[in-house]
């Protein structure tokens, strides 16, 4: 008992130092690390909180997307876009509005809402045993369609603020390609198996999105598949496959007594298909962010 | 004679992991560093998975926990190149604390 | 046997907070992005533990997927962060 | 004080450093940095605070799922952003 409690009061220090480390310091290379490093952090602390569903999805996204993202674009801008920085004020600030929340959330009464009883009681109309796939899928559909939907529109956003003339295909390398070769593969079949097991244990169509979005990053960082310029017809319905099978699945259901609501006989296999689609589609979308984001090779590489 | 195996495991793969972590603190240049860091990863890892897996209540659980052990060997490998390959590309001299930085 | 998996998952905390502090030291970018490396496989170890102290199975998937992706932020930076300079005061 | 309380807390601490940056540290990078902190602690705080009772809620542990998927598409739209600026500054020069 006692070592989780100092095990919770290291990692909780550890948070705040990353995250304070990685926004106040003046070397762009620390602070991106120190915020990659603070993401496994952040894993580690939704595993305390017995939330493993966030851990996955946390896991998969800081290890495969948000870290490559950022150290893709650290090598792209320079430090001349650096503004005057005021960082010493963060500090007070920071701590002022820390207090007045923290009283807050003490004053707060403890007990627990109504919802977690509300989720066990409809379980079983749900077509699902997990709990939290059961929310994402039924419950609560219609907040995952308009997510998929936010992603899409966020893609569009990058596609066209960034304008490659053709698509960047990074210099080979041929020792790490045969890594990827073997890690690839796995990262699918990975995929798959969160896919499958979101029915019953924590996993799902975003985890498993992740996963097989953070292969393509890992392609792409090889050389073995390009960047995107203009995503290509096949590609577009790809992405839009996952979106469309859901709303036709939503639409004969659009006269019932609310929005998205499954009938229970057929639930199970509904959300199946939906988050087979979903993860075929989100895969993409969030492979597409970072492929379309991809800056061509710097003409300084230190090759000699 | 199961506990006692597993006890051993974790023991020394904690022990692994402080050497690594002792190694990036102590070592003088990026290259040693890395070697000090890629026996934490094969072989902290490694006892670890192994001696949960002699607990493990399954086959199956037994056989993930041994996986993990591969996959992180590779990505060991494959990174520890990755990162000694661009060093040298940098021209980054041997033995020579924070080389990559001009002082 | 739990007790035991315990200790050594808040022992390799306590070696997390020690590359932590390389990871902020440095001197170099590569030394941090080391450091950072570290941290994932010492977090793969640590998820490993906890699954087993708090019987949870599905911790373990995590420290899978962790492993699986683990090369992908060091290839990010060999091929893509790390330059001549390594280091500004921005 | 019961260990989600603690995260909870953290998350106030980590809201608020992210919100000071946000506000005062104008380097465009640091500033995406400064959100996704933001972002973090509120999820953090959401959970911890759902949870002090003991029993644990998948309805926030839903939602925060689909948070950190859309905070990941936002980081990206900000980045292309930034890129857009930088090279217009470019050309202007």
């Amino acid at each position: 008992m006692n070592v989780a409690v100092v095990f919770d009061g290291v990692l909780a220090a550890g948070l705040v130092w990353a995250a304070a480390g990685a926004l106040l310091g003046r070397d762009r290379y620390r602070a991106v690390i120190l915020f990659i490093v603070f993401g496994l952090l952040m894993t580690l602390a939704w595993v305390r909180l017995s939330a493993p569903d966030i851990a996955l999805a946390e896991a998969a996204i800081g290890a495969g997307l948000t870290g490559a993202l950022l150290l893709d674009a650290l090598g792209g801008t320079t430090a001349a876009t650096a503004g005057r920085a005021r960082r010493w004020m963060v500090l007070p600030l920071a701590v002022t509005v820390a207090a007045v929340l923290a009283a807050v959330l003490r004053a707060l009464p403890v007990r627990s809402g109504p919802l977690p009883d509300a989720v066990s009681a409809a379980l079983p109309e749900s077509g699902v045993t997990h709990p939290v796939t059961a929310v994402l899928l039924n419950f609560r559909g219609y907040d995952t369609l308009l997510e998929v939907a936010v992603l899409l529109a966020a893609l569009l956003g990058v596609l066209g603020a960034v304008r490659h003339a053709e698509p960047v295909r990074l210099a080979s390398a041929p020792v790490l390609q045969a890594a990827a070769r073997v890690l690839v593969p796995l990262m699918m079949l990975a995929a798959g198996y969160l896919l499958w097991a979101g029915a019953h244990r924590p996993g799902g169509a975003f985890q498993a999105a992740a996963v097989l979005a953070a292969a393509a990053v890992l392609l792409a960082l090889v050389g073995m598949i390009s960047g995107w310029g203009r995503p290509s017809l096949r590609l577009r319905c790809a992405i839009a496959a996952g979106p469309l099978l859901f709303l036709a699945i939503a639409a004969p259901l659009a006269g019932r007594a609310a929005l998205l609501v499954l009938p229970p006989q057929h639930a199970g296999l509904l959300i199946l298909l939906i988050e087979a689609g979903l993860t075929l589609s989100l895969g993409f979308l969030l492979a597409g962010l970072f492929l379309a984001l991809l800056r061509s090779d710097p003409v300084d590489t230190g090759k000699r | 004679m199961l506990e006692f195996a597993s006890t051993a495991l974790m023991l020394l793969g904690a022990g692994f992991f402080f050497a690594g972590t002792v190694g990036l603190l102590r070592f003088p240049d990026v290259y040693s560093r890395l070697h000090a860091l890629t026996k934490a990863d094969n072989l902290g890892v490694g006892c670890i998975a192994l001696a949960l897996a002699l607990q493990a209540d399954g086959l199956a659980s037994a056989l993930k926990l041994l996986l993990i052990w591969p996959l992180a060997l590779l990505a060991s490998a494959a990174v520890s190149y990755a990162i000694a390959e661009r060093a040298h590309a940098l021209g980054t001299p041997l033995g020579d604390a924070g080389a990559d930085d001009p002082p | 046997m739990s007790e035991l998996a315990a200790a050594v998952a808040l022992f390799l905390l306590l070696n997390l907070a020690a590359a932590l502090v390389v990871v902020a030291r440095g001197p170099g970018a590569a030394d941090r992005m080391l450091a950072a490396l570290l941290f994932g496989t010492t977090g793969v170890a640590v998820l490993m533990l906890s699954a087993f102290v708090l019987a949870q199975s599905p911790v373990v998937d995590v420290a899978l997927v962790l492993a699986l992706l683990a090369a992908i932020a060091g290839i990010a930076f060999a091929r893509r962060a790390w330059q001549a300079t390594g280091h500004d005061d921005a | 004080m019961s260990a989600t309380l603690l995260y909870a807390l953290t998350g106030c601490a980590l809201f608020a450093l992210g919100l000071g940056a946000t506000v005062l540290v104008t380097e465009p990078l640091r500033r995406v940095l400064a959100f996704n902190v933001m972002g973090s602690g509120a999820f953090l705080v959401f959970v911890g605070l759902a949870q002090r009772a003991g029993v644990s809620d998948p309805v926030p542990q839903a939602m925060v799922l689909t948070g950190i998927v859309v905070a990941v598409a936002a980081t990206a739209l900000a980045l292309a952003l930034i890129r857009r600026l930088e090279r217009d500054d470019d050309d202007a020069r």
